[in-house]
């Protein structure tokens, strides 16, 4: 039992491989076949095959089938495949600016492209969006304009956020998509006041959230689940097993390695979905969503997935785990897969795909460039720092409008 | 006009907001079916309904994650901390959160949470049901700090505290929720027939940020908030030096022209709070006044304040600044 | 399922019952028989059954039986007795003292007198206890003097925290009964890193803690259970069920009536009790203790009970639930239960108990007349108030030194 | 002697302690495998083995929680919080517990825990990667804080907060991890050549609660730490004006002979902190200065601060004091 560490007094778990180490994961056990639809008012202990199982609906031979799949239109699916695309295009894009200087950092959502994609389109549009830094992919679905966003991340005049976070810190009010905050954690339990806002206004919104397997380990993790059950909330949490908090192995974010059986003892109906399967997550959000509308509370979400690229641009991940590993990543490449699936149903073709890749980068390209006229962080403009003292507080008060006068003196001088 | 001891006065302007505005939502620890420890929602429930009222989990955390995220989706939520010395759990979404929220989003979002918190000494509470955490919350950019004091400021102060648009960390002095405290454990009095005690059943309010002048005088200026108030309404009166009492009432903004002006005529000041003396907020106070009228300082601030310690148990007397301690510090500033 | 909130857009728990309502329990379906031994290296899965049931030991009939049976003494079984017995009339003595002002506030440990006791029995004398407030029995295990524990209840010149800390926030070093803290469930997490320390050592130290289930809800919980897996803490984590916190019942503190499940996703095998049954509390509690000693991890245990008394001296329960309630437990009272027990199997008489009782009584009475001697709250004399000055760091400072002048200054004047 | 910077001086002090004392062990966010987010703990876990150096859960709380436990059971650990802005959520395990239990217990407990956290700005981190949070546990009486400047103080110091049995709050100023900062971004040197960036292999300790005299002069008293300590220093050069600079090092308890003895030389002071103003830990000196100095003190004390903002990103320059603005407050304390 004492494992790795029997040499040791302390028991200290470690990652499956390290740097040096052959990255190997052992194949799925898991078919689109295993496991039926729930009842919508089931029981958090009538969950557990679901939550111990893992819900497919693209099989390895790139069909969908099984009780889960949502049956979506070849339209539908191809939506969804743009997005995808266009938010792996534009998250290239940035790197590139970030390497250049013309933005000071920046996270992909290389590898988990699905998440927010499939389960923000399962959703309607009255639904709230709490999301960490790793679902802006959430925005395309929600109609948001990628020069806006590209502005944001450089932090410029038209940065609707006004310089004042880092990049990729978007909020987006009228796409209901809530402002994204630095310290991880936090945005879960304050879903589940926002879910509980709606349901005390009898509307039929619902909340959905996400959260890292990493930040699992936070106190707002228990507190959004212990709230959410006891009060009913129409929320849907979701945590995102990407298998890396930075260098840090999920092996050191819980003491058995499934996230979405946690959800369970609180009451509520727990599911882990393949998280590069576009169809099983939009199913299972889908439901999820249904449950929460009716009344019938919670859902606890297990997004199994992998983090293809480094953490952000300020990591280098071939330090702490094999450069490739993710090459070997059981649940492949989200896009990929769908990609591969439309194809096997005839609904598209490798030409289809290099063209609407080309009509992406033009876009994201024209977007780039647009925004850049805004100033870029290499070369201005900026944005005024007068930003620095407006929404502090509703008005500021006498001492901040002291101090923005000084601030003006020295900036103007 | 009722005579309202405090418990009643907050439990008023929590009933008027209440009736006033749908949005209004009220939790916390024991708040609900019984009506808080200190029974400040008593009855509220009953009058209300169990969805505008109502109790948690034992999670401060939990407490303010839910109304941050309820005040972003349009309510106005008021939460109870039990005891001050317990919404360190909720710290990180009170100053990472809540506080940055309006700014970090572009004005898209906003959190117009009210936090009451039963605070300071007194009552024999030892280390955690005595402290008086303030300062800890006046160096986040984004809070505004209320403290109240007498039954008619709590309502008032309360009042505009819920109807701001946001988050107000409210501060209650618990040794004065059934009578004023003049500093002498021994000395019991109740509410009954204190001026500060005629509420209004009905809505009104005291601008967040405008202190209030308790006593008149000419030779030193005290300021101080909370229970440490009446401590200084005694120790004035026991020193018999004429002295401006300043109730700050709100701590964040201050009210800078009551305390100019009154430091403008006296040229002395004292500074009295329970807090621990280092960092507390009578370190801002010195250090703003001396920054703003040092050239009307006759002699130094002076602060009387909590000890840098642990608040005791037993000792407590010990600890609190007590009337002897701020008459003296008050006669002192006359010397030269 | 909306449930008692159907009228309501929110969906609030309520207690079962309300002062006017009548008290009524479901009678209990767990009996002696149910449940196996569970081997020492079984895991957290293979505990379920142990979780959603509950371990007793002692039947309605008062016989011992079932697999769990710790086959006690009758030696041994005196003994806890007699601690338990001792408990309570320490602790009614004590109110006594809160009304006639003697001390400033008191906790009984009413109706959960064989959680401490029978748990600390249980381990050896080089375990650590990490306890909240309704764990001072212990200490009698651990051969702590109730002279002493009176002096710190008033806050006296004897009392070895100095006068510093509320009563009943008890520390004895000497019996490793770590120092009582207010902010409930802090120690919970705290005791996995004394746990740690002891492991890091390479002693033979098991550390065991207590939170109630109102505080569960605090992140610390999380903290605890989630560090205490992955690092395989040799500590015994117990969330002591009582049904209240203060007014709330704990329908608030879990969206399920179940809080040993919870330690289940953590990887921590997991266990209820019957917190009223000294047996099965003994035993339960030796078995962790066996498993954390050869590496085996934590154990996370549900002691259910009930608080049959008030909060503590500040409170009255009768405004919020019904005054009788307690009468109503189906778990009984732990004195009795153990008594009728040591009667039935011949060992024990009534006349032998009420001798006790006296004996007992007249200890308390008598280590409340020591204790009074140096002093009570009435009427002094008091502890210095040096102390508020000393041991704030291991030297005090420059401007502790000054403050501690001046305030001497004060009182001696 | 080597030339090292900031990194490699804590992760050189780290070393010398993991080999002196076998009860130091060090853990916290990636600091174990990775060697830590700013490489502060780099191959201190190959040289010293997984069970003294190791990555923990994600849980800032759970981290102070089982350091605390540790601490008390005979342990020293030192652990990492990845940036200061990220402490908040073992605010209530620092300031409730870590800082109280030697006192609660009559000291049968202590907890000889050092929190090591990178703080502060100028690395384009916003709200959540630049805040300056001292002044937020100066005010816990049981605590001791330390802010170190230089490679050479950064070593020194975390040697004597490790070794010292209370709990110490350790900030380390991240914008100087690889070079000193002037306050000018475009300027970035390397700690290459600096004479604070000699740092000894072996073991040395700088007392806490001593500051350093970084310049000596006669007509201003600049009290800095941090990065602000290098900011000052240009500030100085650039005012002409003959100053005391003092790098503050440890904050409580911090020196107060230093600070006297400087003050009764030059009878002005400007304080300097990144930090909001409001109950930034300079309301503290001021307050300080003014109550023991006061009759020393020719022109009022000046602060230059962060605003009362919070931090931001893309205008960071515009939040953070440059040399202009402390010149110009030194000269304007020479005015009257
Ligand atoms: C409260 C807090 N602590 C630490 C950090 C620093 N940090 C940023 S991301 C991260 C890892 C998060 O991992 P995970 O939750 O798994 O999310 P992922 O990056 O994999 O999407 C850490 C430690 C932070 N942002 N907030
Ligand atoms: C952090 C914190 N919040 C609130 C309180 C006030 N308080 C003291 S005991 C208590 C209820 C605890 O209930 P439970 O955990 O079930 O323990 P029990 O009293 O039933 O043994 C509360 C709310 C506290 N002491 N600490
Ligand atoms: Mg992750
Ligand atoms: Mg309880």
């Amino acid at each position: 039992m004492a494992g790795d560490s029997s040499d040791i007094p302390l028991h200290i778990p470690d990652a499956p491989h390290r740097p040096g180490d052959e990255s190997e994961f052992t194949d799925w056990p898991w078919k689109p076949e295993d496991l039926g639809m729930l009842e919508m008012d089931c029981s958090a202990e009538e969950s557990s095959e679901h939550a111990t199982g893992l819900v497919r609906v693209l099989g390895d031979d790139n069909s969908a089938s099984g009780k889960w799949n949502p049956n979506l239109s070849p339209e539908d699916l191809k939506m969804g495949l743009e997005y995808m695309l266009r938010l792996r295009i534009f998250d290239d894009r940035m790197m590139k600016m970030q390497r250049t200087g013309k933005l000071s950092f920046y996270m992909r959502s290389f590898g988990e492209e699905a998440v927010a994609i499939a389960q923000t389109m399962a959703l309607e549009t009255q639904d709230w969006l709490f999301p960490t830094y790793r679902q802006p992919g959430a925005q395309f679905v929600r109609g948001r304009d990628m020069v806006s966003m590209i502005c944001h991340c450089i932090g410029n005049e038209e940065d609707n956020v006004k310089g004042r976070q880092m990049p990729v810190h978007y909020t987006y009010k009228e796409g209901r998509f809530i402002s994204v905050s630095s310290p991880v954690g936090t945005q879960f339990s304050q879903a589940v006041g926002v879910a509980l806002a709606s349901r005390y206004k009898d509307l039929d919104e619902v909340t959905i959230t996400w959260i890292g397997d990493g930040a699992s380990a936070e106190g707002d993790y228990h507190y959004a689940l212990n709230f959410a059950a006891i009060f009913k909330a129409p929320v849907i949490l979701n945590v995102v097993n990407n298998q890396w908090a930075i260098s840090t192995h999920s092996n050191f974010a819980s003491g058995l390695q499934n996230f979405a059986i946690r959800g369970i003892p609180y009451g509520i109906p727990s599911i882990r979905v393949d998280g590069n399967d576009f169809l099983a997550l939009f199913s299972v959000t889908r439901w999820a969503r249904e449950r929460a509308s009716m009344g019938l509370g919670p859902t606890h979400i297990e997004v199994l997935t992998y983090r293809a690229g480094a953490h952000s641009s300020s990591d280098d991940p071939s330090r702490y785990r094999p450069h490739d590993e993710n090459e070997y990543w059981p649940g492949g490449d989200p896009i990929d897969r769908l990609k591969d699936h439309l194809i096997s149903i005839g609904e598209w073709t490798e030409k289809d795909h290099d063209e609407l890749s080309e009509k992406l980068d033009s876009e994201v390209m024209g977007a780039y460039k647009e925004a850049v006229k805004f100033g870029d962080l290499a070369n201005g403009p900026y944005p005024s720092s007068d930003a620095i003292f407006t929404e502090v507080y509703e008005t500021p008060p006498w001492h901040l409008m002291e101090q923005w006068e000084e601030m003006k003196k020295w900036r103007d001088e | 006009m009722p005579n309202m001891n405090m418990v009643e006065s907050v439990n008023s302007a929590l009933d008027t907001m209440l009736s006033n505005d749908e949005d209004v939502i009220i939790f916390g620890e024991d708040v609900g079916y019984f009506g808080g420890v200190f029974r400040t929602s008593d009855g509220l429930q009953e009058k209300f309904g169990k969805h505008r009222v109502f109790d948690s989990p034992l999670s401060e955390g939990g407490i303010a994650a839910t109304a941050f995220g309820m005040g972003i989706n349009g309510l106005r939520p008021v939460v109870e901390i039990q005891f001050a010395d317990y919404i360190f759990p909720a710290y990180d979404q009170i100053v990472n959160e809540m506080a940055k929220v309006r700014h970090r989003s572009g004005g898209e979002f906003w959190c117009p949470v009210t936090i009451r918190t039963p605070a300071g000494g007194g009552i024999r509470g030892g280390h955690h049901h005595s402290q008086s955490p303030e300062a800890q919350f006046t160096h986040t950019p984004g809070l505004k700090v209320v403290y109240c004091s007498t039954p008619y400021n709590a309502k008032g102060l309360l009042i505009s505290a819920i109807e701001d648009n946001d988050p107000v960390i409210f501060f209650e002095p618990k040794r004065c929720y059934r009578g004023p405290f003049y500093g002498d454990p021994h000395n019991v009095p109740t509410w009954g027939g204190h001026p500060e005690a005629e509420v209004p059943e009905s809505h009104y309010s005291i601008p967040l940020g405008q202190a209030r002048l308790a006593l008149e005088g000419n030779d030193c200026t005290v300021i101080a908030w909370g229970a440490m108030v009446h401590v200084c309404e005694q120790a004035i009166k026991d020193s018999g030096i004429s002295c401006d009492l300043i109730d700050l009432q709100t701590l964040v903004p201050w009210d800078k022209e009551a305390i100019e002006e009154s430091i403008s005529k006296t040229g002395r000041c004292v500074i009295v709070h329970e807090a621990p003396k280092t960092s507390g907020f009578g370190a801002e106070m010195v250090a703003s006044i001396q920054e703003r009228c040092f050239w009307s300082l006759e002699s130094p601030i002076e602060r009387v304040t909590g000890w840098d310690t642990p608040f005791p148990h037993t000792t407590e007397w010990d600890y609190m600044p007590g009337p002897d301690r701020i008459a003296a510090a008050i006669a002192k500033t006359q010397e030269n």
